[in-house]
């Protein structure tokens, strides 16, 4: 019971945590590495708007997502728009500036316990004799909501078929009239937003710090890989794998191999399918 | 054949360098509305490179390539369409205005369905459009319509070209620029796109296409182009090409 | 054409800029130059993105700065004035190399020539690496953040080698001691006997948790079961269930990473009917009831340092507390090596008083022979250079054990300077 | 009708179109365009230390150090990514390298010269060893496994408490000057330069280079590409591993952070910013990288803050590398030209 509580939650975390990322790389094929610079950014925002400034919190939430959308709808024609196309030179770009990011936030003086975000309820309550408190619940609720949007995004919506449109043969799109640099950046700021609202969500059961940016980029990245880009089934599988993998080393053995599990999972799944579990484009194209 | 109306689009001193290398040399040529008009030439020649030209895709090529630092493309000359000059003008704009394009060796959505890919294609159309084109389509090729939860990187080369065809049209040219649609194609689907071809002109859509063998596409020409290492060498009516004899042997098979 | 501008300011912008950072590197360097004879330099390396070694670095230059209004060091009749370099180490952060942390050291001690490093690293490797470079350049240090009984095992096999190295605040071994002093509480007035141990993987949390284990069987305490917490991990339920299950009344916890706040949470939302103990360092600073929303209440905690945990039985803690809380201008986040750090510039300053000479040799003599009444209590050096610690500030060094009552932190051990007793929280039935 | 436009033309520099052969010894300008660029990168590898014991920078000899260490990291990496293996994870080879050398110094005594031979060898075998079952992955499938790959050997380490756990094992050898590691790591890295390139320019590297642009072409040669992959992986990481059982040595300790993130990420920086595919430009980017980071440590906690952005945008200024933007400068030039059509 409580593996299996308490493995949905960290799943529903990872989830959660991926799938900001799984937009802009898995859907439309940007490496935003910046990622966990965003992811922590919003969370500061939200915090600033609504401790400093005392704003209502739902607004300081949709605030600090519009605000960290604008800022990535900037960075694309910033940076991203000269390493277009060159996917190393983008990540390496991108990830420069996450930790400029991070770094100069850190310089700033956030650091220390200070900064906590309340979570949305309050409370826990008993599942099976294990007690859960509340906001996790919540977080496996806003999983659910978010992997089911972003599968309907990506195959229902003008904007999302155009985003999967410019990631497969980006000159066919242009030649379609999709002016493809907005789209990109359009996608890079959707990522930066849904990177706010998983900071949001999760961070709450801890205290805002700066090295959670970088862990949120590193499973993000671990997540959308093992699923297999581009797919959102996979995002889900791949965080169930992996969230119940981790518990269950915590649950069962030692906690102390619970990171050499996750990686060695990591490693076999995509030794068995090197392009993930739900990976197409590689059956097709690369798998030689 | 058909009415003369005046041309859609004119093409003045088109001259497209890749480095130093010339690829387009002084071209000029014109499409009058309602045309079907051809352009031939072998491997090399520049067809793609004046398809690309007019739909603008060139301005993209030239962007991305000076970022990487390698070749540097300039474009010089004129290109005519509703009397505006589109020379700089970014693809998506010339999409607007009605110029269509399916590119050479049909690159489709590889990864999307069928459906996805003509869906995507509507991009600039609202939903009832959208709906409305992709009837369209699939009464032009009804085998697509059977194959529309297919993954389009499975489709053969007959049905992934026609899907091609079918995207551009999703974007309602009135210009359409199709390059090279009968590449690797059997003559019988050869005749089918032929066909359908015709079929696209008498809805109103002017059509450029180039082609390395002229002759099955003869029947519908209205007038032709021949290209030769970047120069137009010769034009004319479909007729009047087949029967020159110099370019008889090289271009048109015997 | 637009395009051709954009280049050119793009590259424009790229000349600038090499431009401004290359002036922003002489700026520092030509500054460096004037160190004068005159003055007594203190390096201070260490991670200067996390609370410890901030404050540390706050701690030292506060005390820098009483001594040098009040004249400075008489140094053999000479008035030297202590002057402070502080350099990023960065080895709090993980993900940064070794070299990249001995390099600092490095840096610091060729370029700034200090007579002594203070504060120091957070990480044991660096501590230890760090140690050959220290006897290479005759550079004394006194530690006050990394915690591994390593240092003392080294100095104790090859004392010449090693002599530089000194640690002002507790290591881990005393850390257990406190903790298992924690455990006297419990079982005097509880009659607890079954305890659970969590420790985070670090190397002074292990070893910690190993003196931990070894002096609460000593003491008649069953241990049922022990678990390593990976770094960087984010839920805690594991381990606490695990706890629970065991049916342990008490829960010792060695953690010192910010984000096992997150267990301190979760155990308070699980309602874990075993107390929370131990030294879980990050609920130690002040604020930390407010930021976690009461979370922390009734939580048992032994914080190293005497002066972050002022008691008012021993006054010089409040004093001190309250001046660095004004100067920090907020609680002091970390749960050591501020007050240590202050203390250390006191002890620096007494032994170059006693030996009158700036002589690294004559200096470790003097500090050999410390006896400093400083703001964590009595402070001695062991001879393998190591703080003593015990249970009555007027003897030796002390740690604290506190409990989290009402938003205060009300400290209940050691009984010398205890200000209330122990309480249980409210779920659990006696 | 005449039409005038204007275009950018570039040219090769004709002194070079000439001279590429034994004539070139026929004029001195033309032997120093030849030889300039390869002989001053040596001259100034071999000069700098000398300049700077001269005057008196302890401290940037050890920077000049580190940045051959890592400019090993970097060719290795170039090397790799000509085969079209993109590897996140340089520090595994780093890291396996320091071990081994650590390990043997400290356990079984052995010298400073047989332990760094060995955990070359012996590190280049292990890691080829670890990496050949996911050889069939590509782009960055490969890069993450590889990039997952120290942080698993860090976690075992902490684990297992393995070769001294997280205190690592300190107290090794180290060189008996500074002379000597400072003239070891440079012939390691002028070898290392020089025989990549070479390399690359033979009819092998042309397997190579093939591999990485269509490698169903070159399995249809009957080449067996897989068999090639894995000798890259095993020269990569012979030199990846020398670097850190050099380092180990250099600085007298091994510990767990040798497999530290930003031992991946530096070499992969320094390729993209000085231009990926030539080898010089990864050199040319460490020796940018490295000393810029020591520049700014007089700026404390910002440090990294202004390097990765410095990093950022050099990246996005010069998107194909500071070297072949040198290297274009140098053999070819610009001008503007008439361009006139006839009709």
């Amino acid at each position: 019971m409580e593996l299996l509580i308490y493995g949905l939650v960290n799943s529903a975390i990872l989830a959660v945590m991926a799938i900001g990322l799984s937009l802009t790389f898995g859907v439309s094929g940007i490496a935003n590495f910046a990622y966990g610079g965003f992811y922590i950014l919003g969370a500061y925002t939200c915090w600033g708007l609504f401790t400093q400034l005392g704003l209502p919190y739902l607004l300081s939430v949709i605030l600090s997502m519009a605000a960290l959308a604008a800022l990535g709808f900037i960075f694309y024609w910033l940076v991203f728009l000269r390493v277009r196309g060159m996917e190393i030179s983008e990540a390496i770009a991108s990830f420069g500036v996450g930790i400029a990011i991070l770094e100069f936030l850190r310089w700033w003086g956030f650091i220390g316990f200070y900064y906590n975000l309340p979570g949305f309820l309050k409370g826990s309550v008993e599942i099976g004799g294990v007690f859960v408190d509340c906001h996790r619940l919540i977080i496996i609720g806003v999983a659910l909501a978010l992997v089911i949007f972003l599968w309907l995004f990506s195959h229902y919506t003008k904007i999302g078929l155009a985003f999967r449109g410019v990631a497969q043969e980006e000159r066919t799109a242009l030649s379609l009239g999709i002016n493809s640099d907005f789209t990109a950046a359009l996608s890079v700021a959707f990522g930066s937003a849904l990177g706010v609202l998983a900071a949001i969500t999760i961070l709450p059961t801890g205290t805002i710090l700066i090295d959670k940016g970088y862990d949120a980029l590193l499973f993000a990245l671990a997540v959308g890989l093992v699923g297999g880009l581009e797919s959102t089934l996979g995002v889900l599988l791949a965080s169930l794998i992996l969230g119940f993998a981790q518990t269950a080393v915590a649950v069962y053995g030692a906690t102390h191999w619970m990171m050499v599990v996750t990686l060695g999972a990591i490693i076999i799944v995509l030794a068995v399918k090197p392009s993930g579990l739900f990976g197409k484009s590689k059956e097709l194209e690369e798998r030689v | 054949m058909s009415a003369e109306v005046g041309p859609i689009l004119e093409v003045k001193h088109l001259m497209v360098f890749f480095e130093n290398a010339l690829a387009l040399n002084d071209v000029s040529l014109e499409v009058n509305e309602g045309e079907i008009v051809g352009v031939f030439g072998s491997n090399s020649a520049g067809k793609t490179t004046l398809m690309n030209s007019i739909s603008g895709l060139i301005i993209d090529i030239k962007i991305k390539e000076a970022r990487r630092g390698g070749e540097r493309v300039t474009v010089l000359g004129e290109i005519d369409y509703g009397g505006e000059n589109f020379i700089d003008k970014p693809p998506s704009y010339r999409v607007r205005k009605g110029i269509g394009l399916s590119r050479e060796r049909h690159p489709i959505f590889r990864e999307s369905s069928v459906e996805e890919n003509l869906k995507i294609a509507g991009y600039l159309r609202n939903g009832h459009e959208v709906r409305e084109g992709i009837k369209d389509v699939y009464k032009l090729f009804p085998a697509l319509k059977e194959l529309k939860r297919r993954r389009a990187g499975f489709l053969s080369g007959g049905e992934q070209q026609m899907l091609a065809i079918g995207m551009a049209l999703m974007v309602k040219p009135r210009l359409l620029l199709i390059d090279e649609p009968l590449l690797g194609l059997s003559p019988a689907i050869q005749a089918d796109l032929v066909r359908t071809i015709r079929e696209i002109r008498q809805k109103g859509v002017t059509i450029l296409l180039t082609e390395q063998f002229a002759r099955p596409l003869l029947p519908v020409i209205d007038r032709g182009y021949v290209m030769e290492n970047g120069i137009i060498i010769l034009s004319g009516t479909g007729r009047e090409l087949l029967e020159n004899p110099e370019v008889k042997a090289a271009y048109f098979g015997t | 054409m637009r395009s051709k501008y954009f280049q050119l300011g793009i590259k424009g912008l790229v000349v600038c800029l090499i431009l401004v950072v290359a002036t922003m590197f002489f700026i520092p360097d030509c500054r460096s130059q004037e160190v004068s004879s005159k003055f007594i330099v203190i390096g201070v390396p260490t991670s200067l993105g996390y609370p410890h070694g901030v404050e540390g670095l706050e701690a030292v230059n506060m005390a820098v700065e009483e001594i040098n209004t009040k004249g400075g060091v008489n140094v053999g009749g000479v008035k030297h004035l202590f002057k402070v370099y502080s350099i990023d180490d960065r080895s709090a952060t993980p993900g940064t190399p070794l070299n990249d942390s001995i390099m600092a050291y490095e840096k610091l001690i060729l370029e700034r020539k200090p007579n002594v490093l203070m504060v120091g690293t957070y990480r044991s490797e660096v501590l230890l690496g760090a140690m050959d470079l220290l006897s290479k350049h005759k550079t004394i240090e006194l530690n006050t953040i990394a915690m591994s009984p390593s240092m003392e095992k080294r100095i104790a096999e090859n004392p010449q080698k090693y002599k530089y190295n000194f640690r002002v605040t507790h290591n881990a071994l005393q850390m257990a001691a406190s903790i298992a002093v924690q455990g006297d509480a419990f079982q005097k007035k509880f009659g607890f006997n079954k305890a659970f141990i969590i420790h985070e993987d670090q190397v002074w949390a292990k070893a910690t948790a190993d003196g931990c284990e070894v002096m609460l069987k000593k003491k008649g305490w069953e241990i049922l079961g022990r678990e390593v917490v990976p770094t960087a991990v984010t839920d805690y339920s594991g381990p606490l269930l695990k706890a629970r299950n065991s049916k342990a009344q008490v829960i010792f916890t060695v953690f010192s990473l910010p984000e096992t706040a997150i267990c301190s949470k979760q155990y308070y939302e699980m309602r874990i009917p075993a107390v929370y103990a131990g030294y879980p360092s990050y609920i130690v600073p002040g604020h930390l009831w407010k930021t976690l929303e009461g979370k922390v209440a009734y939580q048992v905690v032994t914080a190293g340092e005497l002066g972050l945990v002022p008691t008012k039985k021993y006054p010089k803690s409040v004093e001190f507390f309250e001046k660095f809380k004004k100067r920090l201008g907020h609680w002091p986040d970390a749960d050591h090596s501020g007050a240590s750090a202050y203390d250390a510039v006191y002890i620096y300053k007494e032994a170059v008083e006693r030996a009158g000479s700036l002589d690294p040799e004559k200096v470790i003599a003097a500090l050999e022979a410390t006896d400093h009444m400083g703001v964590n209590g009595r402070e001695k050096f062991s001879p393998q250079h190591q703080i003593i610690f015990g249970n009555n500030p007027k003897e030796t060094a002390c740690e604290v054990t506190f409990q989290w009552i009402d938003g205060k932190r009300v400290v209940i051990a050691p009984e010398a300077i205890a200000e209330a007793e122990i309480q249980l929280p409210p779920w659990i039935k006696k | 009708m005449v039409k005038e436009g204007y275009r950018k033309e570039r040219l090769d520099r004709g002194i070079k179109a000439r001279c590429d052969s034994i004539f070139m010894l026929t004029s001195y300008r033309e032997i120093l365009y030849m030889l300039l660029p390869r002989v001053l990168p040596i001259a100034a590898l071999i000069i700098i230390p000398l300049v700077l014991e001269v005057s008196g920078q302890v401290y940037w000899q050890k920077v000049f150090i580190l940045a051959c260490v890592i400019s090993l990291l970097a060719m290795g990496w170039d090397y790799l990514a000509s085969v079209g293996l993109v590897s996140l994870g340089q520090a595994l080879f780093f890291g396996v390298g320091a071990y081994i050398a650590g390990a043997l110094n400290h356990y079984l005594k052995w010298p400073i010269f047989l332990t760094i031979p060995v955990a070359t060898l012996g590190g280049a075998l292990i890691c080829t060893l670890l990496l050949a079952p996911i050889i069939r992955m590509r782009g960055i499938y490969f890069g993450m496994v590889t990039l997952a790959f120290p942080l698993f050997f860090n976690r075992i380490i902490e684990a297992t408490k393995l070769c001294g756990g997280t205190e690592g094992l300190p107290g090794l050898t180290q060189f008996p000057t500074i002379w000597v590691a400072t003239y070891l790591i440079i012939g390691a890295l002028l070898i290392c330069l020089f025989a990549f390139r070479r390399i690359i320019d033979t009819d092998y590297g042309m397997v190579l280079r093939g591999i990485r642009d269509n490698d169903r072409a070159i399995m249809a040669s009957g080449i067996n590409i897989y068999w090639v992959k894995v000798q890259a992986i095993f020269i990569c990481a012979a030199a990846g591993a020398f670097a850190g059982a050099f380092m180990s040595h250099h600085i007298g300790i091994v510990g767990m952070s040798v497999f530290a993130l930003d031992m991946s990420i530096m070499p992969v920086a320094a390729v993209v910013l000085g231009g990926g595919g030539t080898f010089a430009g990864a050199t040319l980017g460490t020796f940018i990288l490295v000393p810029l980071s020591e520049f700014l440590r007089a700026y404390g906690t910002l440090r990294i803050a202004i390097y990765s952005l410095v990093m950022v945008v050099c990246v996005v200024g010069l998107p194909e590398g500071i070297f072949h933007y040198l290297q274009r400068k140098y053999h070819q030039f610009d001008r503007w030209v008439t361009v006139e059509a006839k009709e």
